[in-house]
């Protein structure tokens, strides 16, 4: 009898004890308990006022979001999106109406994850107010991070996800014709 | 090629213990040994043992999840844990205790005694039976895998939508619960089939429906409760993984779907349940408490129908849990009307406890002090129910640490001290050697008064108005010092546990060698040898009354169960079916050798489920081939079991 | 050592606990209101019919085990008794009497559930109550439109009055409970749950949300509190009343942070402040607690709680690393003046 | 021989609009077909009439009004010159009425043609042209820029350029396209508002920035997109921006200079509203004080919307002015109780002073953004036997009201497109009474609510013929899904919660042009159009009246029944107004900007096959194309006979 004990009763027992070791959030609120940057760490990313193309694509292609694609992220940032009025200007299902089409490949001011951020941050020429304020930068990148499961912005290897050009980086930096909004 | 029997007339011989039918026997039925035999048994001792010892396991890792739990609870406002490392522990505590533990363990004494108790070589599927544990298995470590990922399921064990919901709960947490559940489901309900049709075709000649044990009725009506809610439930599980992985909308308010949907498919098959983990215990008890109080059950055909009853009515009870959802008055007067009629079943099985106690000469074994503990432990679970089912005061007690002591009392109170003390009963007849006697008896006043310590005071912090699930509580609530007392007493109450685990070991190798029936008891099973050979019976016995082994004693009618004589049946593994009420001889059953395709298929179906939960669809495919290939080789039709005609 | 021995201590233990725990602050042993009365009161008669059961078995329990004992199976052949009948009439008192016992519990439930059910009169206030994760939104709703405010965690309700609650959920499932007031009605999205309360006397009573619904369900308290009906018309008129303009630098300093860093998710009227994300802050620093009853509203709180929220109260929704330094207290400074 | 008849019902793009009068004219109707058969004889029996029309010099004398079925009479001050078109509306009573004649129902299927002007922008073009003297003014959606062209020119080329560069973060900010409705002429300065919430003033002679006032501050997310009104010395702006939560007002400004004369706001105190003794509402419910703010949850008027975007019209009789403010703000209304005045409300105010005389609001606790701020058509018509001074008001909540613009009673309420918010008008106490399975509830999905959110019709101006006693207007026959968000004020964010998605209402056809017997409440004639009709109307005394559709179709149909006359297929959708005039050459000519956008492209389904691109191009018509300086339409019949060469000064007639 005793020789049975040991084979099924081990697994379970060994896995219980490295259980409370560390824990990923569970639920959508719930800020990553450990293995993401910490809010200060994140804001303190040299990001630095974006000036010519060359540097700032550059510069801009090796920020990654600090969330990447955690599912826990997504939902706040999704949860986010609705609660900051975002939804009135990109739409609900952020195909765009006063503001442009988040789920396309056109980035009027870059489609990297940095790039997205600031302007959100910042606030962009046409109409696009500044969050930084409202938003600590930790809140920002969980928007980034669900604008990034839309599946139209580009990754930081700078293969885009379905982006036919990825040169296009930042088309509107790059030139200053006078855009057609859609 | 052997020729192909389809009809004979079975031996009738005397059974001596070193004949040359023994030894035949024993070739017939012994498995191969070792890794291979380990890996292929279908022999209903095994399997029974092998889910005592991992229901037992799982008895453990809960108990450690709950421990640290009460840490974390002992005083205002503790830092040990997170809240949502409290959700997926409170979570784990829960299925682990509910899921991983009470009915398995059931089915571990039922596993190993029924055939015993119904004088059969086995069960009727024996590799459904081992197919059945192994699914077991793999579903609790599906279940616990997701532990250290930190990705446990953290709902609560009946997951409430739409905080199960993906929006609320974007990780694997819930697909893990979802998926594990269905996984489990299907070991369970594979399982009832087994015993169900193991008490209608597999009782030894004689053993009419009205003279079978009480263990038996418990454990065949928790199997046709499981045959009709596991099902339903592992259906709603399933839409709640659609829900969350496809984008359907069963439980999606926004597009017309109902949390109170899964509220109601949830306990309409949570109250079956939690009847299935007690009506075996409560069989547990009410054949273990006549041997010790030295006379038969007061009142067996009462309690046997109380059994059924419960279960049927436990049928219709569900919205009890539900009472605080805003339903209509009307409704809710129904169920509360319901769930106080459930009592009389009950009332009836603790008062032919009482009498048989008043009215035997009961000795003091550690094994019935636990079965007495019990009784007085039912009583106090079943009127805090009773307090539960009047609905204006469960709109107060409802989500408090009132139910938390009420469903304490009843499934530790029914299910673990019966659990217990079942262990001391047949621990001789499982292998040999009794348990230490003393070390059971402190053993036993440890585990009553940690339990009493422990878990009364709970009803105390419901009534004080302390919610069920949180992880931590201000000052001034004057919850304190009752969580500090709630702490030690759980903690008196693990050390008891602790000290019958000791006592198990110890007593495998030390304990003091048992005979067939050290406890003079009445029923089929003390008449075999402890442990009992692997062909369980030499020759089929015949059965004459309630009480086999006591008949001559009781002198009642003339006729007498014979366990000498019977029908051989040494040609291969054969044991003999009989008719449902009756139990007359009607067929000599050929029953299939070790195996591996329980295994395999058990195997195979991990396999999907984690294929399912990852979402890689080729390793899905890969084990619905394995599944059907393995399917194919289990019913593949055998010539030895004479399913060919030739 | 028998079982008697530690059934008398506990039972000793909770009538010596029902009093010294009759009083704390959500202890549902007694109530103030006729919501929650009956239910005390047939709480009270069931609890006693349990306590009587218990003791009646246990006594017959340790009669029997006492009766014929004896030590040990020595003559194992012999048998209590010979004959299998006897003690059958267990059974038939014992279900008899339980019987007769289940059909009186079940008219007193039936009678209880009529009275509570419906509040005595119609009531004149009606609370709309909105839960959402940890927090509770409130909107005083009046004939007049203009008489409609929303504030949040603290409920004044008039005394000696039956009061409305509409409770909704906007995202999972909750349940709104004042034990000394009344049983608890979960609030389930998708649909509108209502229920009443009504105190006989003024005072401050607490409640908790019993439904687990994520990390913070344990820190998601409210508080009603029963005012004199002209003290209640004061409170209406006081939260309709709009705080003066800031005075001094520093506070008119702190609005501008605010309105920088804070008016995205809360709302003071009388300001520019207008989000729903958060709880309504106007006159915030009427109310007794901070964060959903977390801890007592203090400058001192409420500067902790604005710097670093997540400390006290871990996956709230408020982000850390909003305002700091001299922002801080120039906020804190603004948000004090609003009695 | 160019084909010289285009029978619009024969051309293979345009989708045959239907013919469908709901009241059988005692005239036959012809169908199209014969329509242009019989012009087509008309037109071959006089070949020799060349081209030397009879130019009216002096206006028509009044219409004789031969068989008008309302009774209506205009007043048709301020009595601008009949070939020239000095105000979007032509007139203070917003009539959109031309007294030219020389293009009638005979020779408007010759109309070709005369000449084009693109003016580099792709937002909606919605403004109309205004002529005076010789020289045509454009205005252009963002970035504003105002042209003149000189008439006398062959092909009117550009005189000058005026370019105000508003800030582009009114971009972000303008709900329904960057667009602006229109300019205004006064005195020698072209008055117009720039979306950045600025008003500017230019000296028409040499293109100069008189002056430019800046009315509201855009960080609010306010916009200024409606096209003033002067009369007298004041100029009359409002601003928009409903969508943002913003505080709507109208506001008067002197005209050579540009101060603040007043400034009434749509939500507040009674002080605030500019309402005073004289304010005599005619309903019982919208009397009492301060109900700016007591008909709004405490201290939600501050985001109450109710913006002034739409038309203003002015009665030099009574001196006084009406417009209409647009919905209340957000548009959840779970979260506003009560009516929220003044919201969705016609205003009649005393022009010099601003203080309110009487107000109707149209649609109270607005659910659906039913703004009221559609234009007022005065007129005098014979209601139950007796002479009644009126506006005609087509709401958003499609209803059609004929209102006493006196008092302020409602005379006449019927619903003039496909309506289910509502189930009837309860006449005594003046309010339409609402459907309530169509109110909708935050969070939960409420299909096919008729109006949508642009309504039965939006602001594009009907036209009303004193000739024919009718009101022509462009409308839509359109239902939506909805669901509300509740929704939180963040400073220059949307403040409006309301997801919705826009369909056909049944028949399938998305728009019509109708013809509406104000007097009885009934609608004479409409053609079904598949794409919606957001232009502007232009009645005329030839009898002809003038629209065009979203997706490009110019058409001219006949005042009395309805038949298309004629259809041209321009570069991009018609959501401009159109306006006639008489060149120097003393010819009528027609002129329509093309180019969509607006609420035609906002939320509205794109993807619908025929929807045309972007365009700014602005086309003028005239009888066989014929304008200054350009060559003749017909070849010579043959080459030596001499043609008369094209020369120069052909147009100098």
């Amino acid at each position: 009898m005793s020789r049975r004990i040991l084979p099924s009763g081990i697994v379970a027992l060994s896995v219980m004890l490295c259980a409370c070791s560390h824990s990923e959030g569970g639920s959508a609120s719930g800020p990553p308990a450990t293995g993401l940057p910490s809010g200060g760490e994140i804001s303190a990313l040299p990001m630095g006022h974006i000036a010519g193309l060359t540097d700032s694509a550059a510069l801009a292609r090796s920020i990654p979001n600090p969330y990447g694609d955690n599912p826990q992220a997504i939902a706040s940032g999704k949860a986010l999106y609705i609660k900051m009025n975002c939804a009135g200007c990109h739409g609900y299902d952020a195909k765009g109406n006063m503001g442009p089409d988040l789920t396309d490949t056109y980035w009027r001011y870059g489609g990297l994850p940095a790039q997205i951020f600031q302007s959100i941050r910042d606030g962009r020429a046409q109409g696009m107010p500044a969050w930084g304020a409202a938003l600590p930068p930790q809140e920002i990148w969980k928007l980034v991070a669900y604008i990034q499961s839309l599946g139209g912005t580009y990754s930081v290897d700078g293969t885009p996800r379905n982006a036919q050009r990825p040169e296009l980086v930042a088309p509107e930096l790059s030139s200053h014709a006078d855009d057609a909004p859609r | 090629m052997t020729e192909v029997e389809t009809f004979r007339a079975p031996l009738v011989a005397r059974a001596t213990d070193r004949s040359r039918s023994s030894q035949i026997l024993e070739q017939n039925w012994k498995g191969p040994g070792g890794i291979a035999g380990w890996l292929s048994t279908v022999d209903h001792k095994e399997i029974g043992k092998r889910y005592l010892v991992t229901a037992f396991l799982f008895l453990l890792i809960g108990g450690i999840e709950a421990a640290v739990m009460r840490a974390q609870l002992t005083q205002p406002n503790e830092h040990l844990l997170t809240a949502e490392q409290y959700s997926q522990l409170f979570t784990m505590h829960g299925v682990t205790m509910i899921f991983l533990y009470a009915l398995p363990v059931l089915s571990g004494f039922s596993n190993y005694l029924w055939p015993l108790l119904l004088g059969s070589r086995d069960m009727a599927f024996p590799r459904l039976n081992a197919f059945s544990y192994w699914v077991f298995l793999f579903a609790g470590i599906f279940l616990y895998v997701s532990f250290p990922l930190g990705a446990a399921p953290d709902d609560g064990w009946f997951n409430y939508v739409p905080y199960a919901s993906r929006a609320y709960n974007p990780g694997i947490n819930i697909d893990v619960y979802a998926l594990g559940m269905v996984l489990l489901g299907i070991s369970t309900t594979v399982g009832s089939i087994n015993f169900i049709v193991t008490l209608l075709r597999l009782r030894a000649p004689g053993m009419s429906i009205n003279r079978v044990p009480i263990l038996i009725w418990g454990t065949l009506t928790a199997s046709v409760g499981n045959l009709l809610a596991v099902p339903a439930v592992s259906l709603a599980f399933f839409m709640l993984w659609m829900d969350r992985q496809f984008g359907t909308h069963f439980f999606d308010v926004s597009a017309g779907g109902q949390p109170l949907l899964w509220e109601h498919l949830f306990w309409m098959f949570g109250h079956p349940w939690v009847y299935a983990i007690v009506l075996p215990a409560m069989g547990i008890v009410s054949d273990g408490l006549p041997t010790f109080c030295r006379r038969p059950l007061v009142g067996y055909t009462p309690v046997a129908l109380s059994t059924v009853t419960a279960m049927v009515l436990g049928f219709g009870v569900w919205v009890h849990h539900m009472f605080a959802t805003g339903l209509p008055a009307i409704a809710m007067s129904y169920f509360s009307a319901t769930s106080m009629i459930i009592v009389i079943p009950s009332a009836v099985a603790v008062f032919s406890w009482i009498a048989t106690i008043w009215t035997g000469r009961p000795v003091f074994t550690s094994a019935f002090l636990f079965f007495a503990g019990f009784v007085i432990l039912f009583v106090i679970g079943g009127v805090s129910g009773f307090m539960t089912a009047a609905v204006p005061v469960d709109l107060q007690l409802t989500h408090t640490y009132f139910i938390v002591a009420h469903l304490h009392y009843t499934i530790i109170g029914i299910n673990v001290f019966p659990v217990v003390g079942g262990i001391f009963y047949w621990f001789p007849k499982f292998t040999g050697r009794l348990m230490n006697e003393t070390l059971g008896k402190w053993t036993f006043w440890v585990m009553f008064i940690g339990f009493n310590v422990g878990f009364f005071p709970m009803h105390i912090l419901g009534l004080v108005g302390m919610p069920r699930r949180i992880y931590t509580y201000p000052e001034g609530l004057g919850w304190g010092p009752l969580n500090l007392i709630v702490t030690l007493g759980s903690y008196l109450f693990a050390i008891g546990v602790l000290m019958f685990v000791v006592n198990v070991l110890v007593s495998l190798k030390r304990g003091k060698v048992a005979g067939d029936n050290p406890w003079d008891g009445p029923s089929l099973e003390w008449s075999t040898s402890s442990p009992p050979p692997v062909y369980n019976f030499a020759v089929i016995p015949t059965v004459a009354s309630r009480y086999p082994l006591w008949e001559a004693r009781l002198h009642q009618g003339d006729d007498r169960s014979s366990t000498r004589q019977g029908f051989l049946l040494d040609k291969g593994r054969e044991t003999m079916g009989t008719t449902s009420l009756d139990a007359e001889p009607d067929v000599i059953l050929k029953m299939p050798s070790d195996a591996y395709s329980p295994l395999l298929l058990a195997l195979a179906l991990a396999a999907l489920f984690v294929g399912a939960l990852l979402h890689s669809w080729w390793l899905l495919g890969a084990a619905l081939v394995v599944i059907t290939l393995a399917s194919i080789a289990w019913l593949w039709p055998q010539r030895s079991l004479s399913q060919i005609e030739t | 050592m028998s079982a008697r021995c530690t059934l008398v201590p506990s039972v000793a233990l909770l009538a010596r606990s029902a009093t010294t725990y009759a009083d704390t602050p959500m202890s549902y042993l007694h109530t103030y209101g006729p919501a929650g009365d009956p239910i005390t009161r047939l709480g009270w008669g069931l609890g006693t019919i349990s306590i009587a059961v218990i003791s009646v078995i246990a006594v017959l329990l340790l009669g029997g085990l006492f009766r014929h004992r004896t030590e040990r199976a020595s003559d194992d052949a012999q048998l209590a008794v010979g004959r299998e009948g006897g003690g059958m009439a267990w059974i038939y008192v014992g279900v008899g009497v339980s019987t007769v016992v289940l059909i009186i519990c079940m008219g007193w439930t039936l009678v209880t559930t009529a009275i509570v059910l419906h509040p005595p009169s119609t009531p004149a206030l009606t609370v709309q109550v909105v839960a959402t994760q940890w927090w509770w939104r409130l909107r005083y709703t009046s004939a007049n439109p203009s008489r409609t405010f929303t504030t949040a965690n603290e409920i004044h309700i008039p005394v000696g009055q039956p009061v409305r609650f509409e409770l909704a959920s906007v995202d999972v499932i909750h349940s709104f409970w004042v034990p000394q007031l009344s049983g608890k009605m979960d609030v389930i999205p998708g649909q509108t749950n209502v229920t009443w309360l009504e105190a006989d006397k003024p005072g401050v009573y607490r409640g908790q949300c019993a439904v687990f619904c994520g990390a913070e369900h344990a820190r998601m308290a409210l508080e009603v509190i029963a005012d004199t009906p002209v003290d209640f018309r004061a409170w209406q008129d006081d939260q309709l009343r709009e705080d003066p303009p800031p005075g001094s630098v520093t506070v008119r300093a702190g609005q501008r942070v605010f309105q920088a860093h804070c008016a995205a998710c809360h709302a003071i009227r009388g300001s520019d402040a207008a989000g729903i994300v958060g709880p309504d802050l106007s006159h915030l620093m009427s109310r007794r607690t901070l964060a959903a009853g977390s801890l007592p509203n203090t400058p001192g709180n409420l500067a902790g709680w604005i710097a670093d929220p997540q400390s006290l109260k871990p996956g709230a929704q408020m982000p850390d690393h909003l305002v700091s330094g001299p922002d801080l207290t120039a906020v804190v400074e603004y948000l004090n003046t609003l009695q | 021989m160019r084909n010289l008849v285009r029978s619009p019902a024969a051309g293979a793009l345009a989708p045959s609009p239907r013919i469908e009068g709901r009241v059988h004219d005692p005239v036959h109707r012809h169908t199209p077909r014969r329509g242009a058969a019989i012009a087509g004889a008309l037109f071959l029996g006089l070949p020799a009439c060349g081209y030397s029309l009879q130019a009216a010099d002096a206006p028509a004398a009044p219409p004789v009004s031969t068989n008008n079925l309302s009774g209506a009479t205009l007043n048709s001050s301020p009595n601008d010159p009949a070939g020239e078109w000095h105000s979007q509306a032509r007139d203070f009573a917003n009539s959109r009425y031309s007294p030219l004649d020389q293009i009638n129902t005979g020779n408007v299927g010759k109309l070709r043609i005369a000449w084009t002007f693109s003016d580099g922008t792709l937002h909606g073009h919605e403004a109309a042209p205004l002529v005076v003297s010789d020289t045509m003014y454009v205005v252009t959606p963002f970035p504003d820029m105002a042209y003149a062209l000189d008439l006398s020119k062959p092909g009117a080329s550009i005189r000058w350029t005026f370019k105000p560069n508003p800030s582009p973060m009114a971009l972000g900010k303008a709900c329904c396209d960057a667009v602006t409705r229109g300019i205004a002429y006064a005195d020698g300065k072209l008055i117009y508002n720039l979306l950045d919430d600025h008003t500017v003033a230019v000296d028409a002679k040499t293109g100069k920035e008189v002056w430019r006032v800046m009315m509201d501050n855009l960080e609010t997310g306010a916009t200024m997109t409606m096209a003033p009104l002067v009369v007298g010395n004041k100029v009359f702006v409002g601003n928009s921006g409903g969508e943002m939560g913003v505080q709507g007002w109208i506001a008067a400004l002197d005209v050579d200079t540009g101060k603040q004369l007043w400034r009434a706001y749509s939500t507040g105190s009674d002080k605030r509203v500019l309402i005073g003794a004289e304010f005599k509402p005619f309903y019982s419910w919208m009397k009492g004080n301060d109900l700016g703010i007591s008909t709004w949850p405490d201290g939600m008027w501050k985001h109450g919307g109710a913006s002034v975007w739409g038309w203003i019209s002015y009665d030099p009789g009574t001196n006084l002015i009406y417009y209409g403010t647009s919905n209340p703000s957000p548009r959840v209304p779970a979260q506003r109780p009560g009516y929220n005045l003044w919201a969705s409300t016609i205003f009649a105010r005393d022009a010099d002073t601003g203080m309110a005389r009487w107000a109707y609001q149209t649609t109270p606790h607005d659910e659906w953004d039913y703004d009221a701020v559609n234009e007022d058509i005065l007129m005098d018509l014979r209601i139950n036997g007796e002479m009644r001074k009126v506006l005609v008001h087509f709401d958003r909540n499609a209803y059609a009201y004929t209102i006493d613009r006196t008092t302020g009673e409602v005379l006449i309420a019927a619903p003039f497109a496909y309506l289910n918010w509502s189930t009837g008008f309860d006449a005594k106490i003046g309010r339409p009474i609402v459907n309530q399975d169509k109110e909708p509830r935050p969070g939960v999905k409420l299909d096919n609510i008729c109006p949508p959110d642009i309504g039965g019709k939006d602001w594009q101006p009907a036209a009303m013929s004193p000739r024919t006693g009718l009101v022509y207007a462009g409308i839509f026959n359109i239902c939506m899904d909805l669901t509300d968000h509740e929704v939180g004020y963040i400073a220059s964010t949307p403040y409006d919660g309301m997801e919705m998605q826009r369909h056909a209402a049944p028949g399938g056809n998305l728009g019509e042009f109708m013809a509406w017997n104000p007097a009885t409440g009934k609608k004479m004639w409409a053609i079904k159009e598949r794409f919606m009709t957001m232009s502007g109307a232009l009645a005329t005394a030839g009898d002809v009246v003038f629209y065009g559709t979203a997706d490009g179709w110019f058409r001219a149909v006949d005042a009395r029944n309805g038949s298309v006359l004629w259809s041209q297929k321009l570069a991009s959708g018609v959501i401009g107004q159109p306006i006639t005039y008489l060149g120097p050459d003393h010819r009528q000519y027609i002129a329509i900007y093309s180019g969509v956008g607006g609420a035609a492209t906002v939320r509205a389904d794109t993807s619908m096959s025929g929807f045309p691109a972007q365009g700014g191009t602005l086309y003028v018509f005239s009888i066989n194309g014929d304008s200054i300086g350009a060559e003749p339409a017909l070849p010579s019949v043959s080459n030596d006979a001499g043609a008369p060469a094209p020369t120069a000064n052909r147009g100098q007639q």
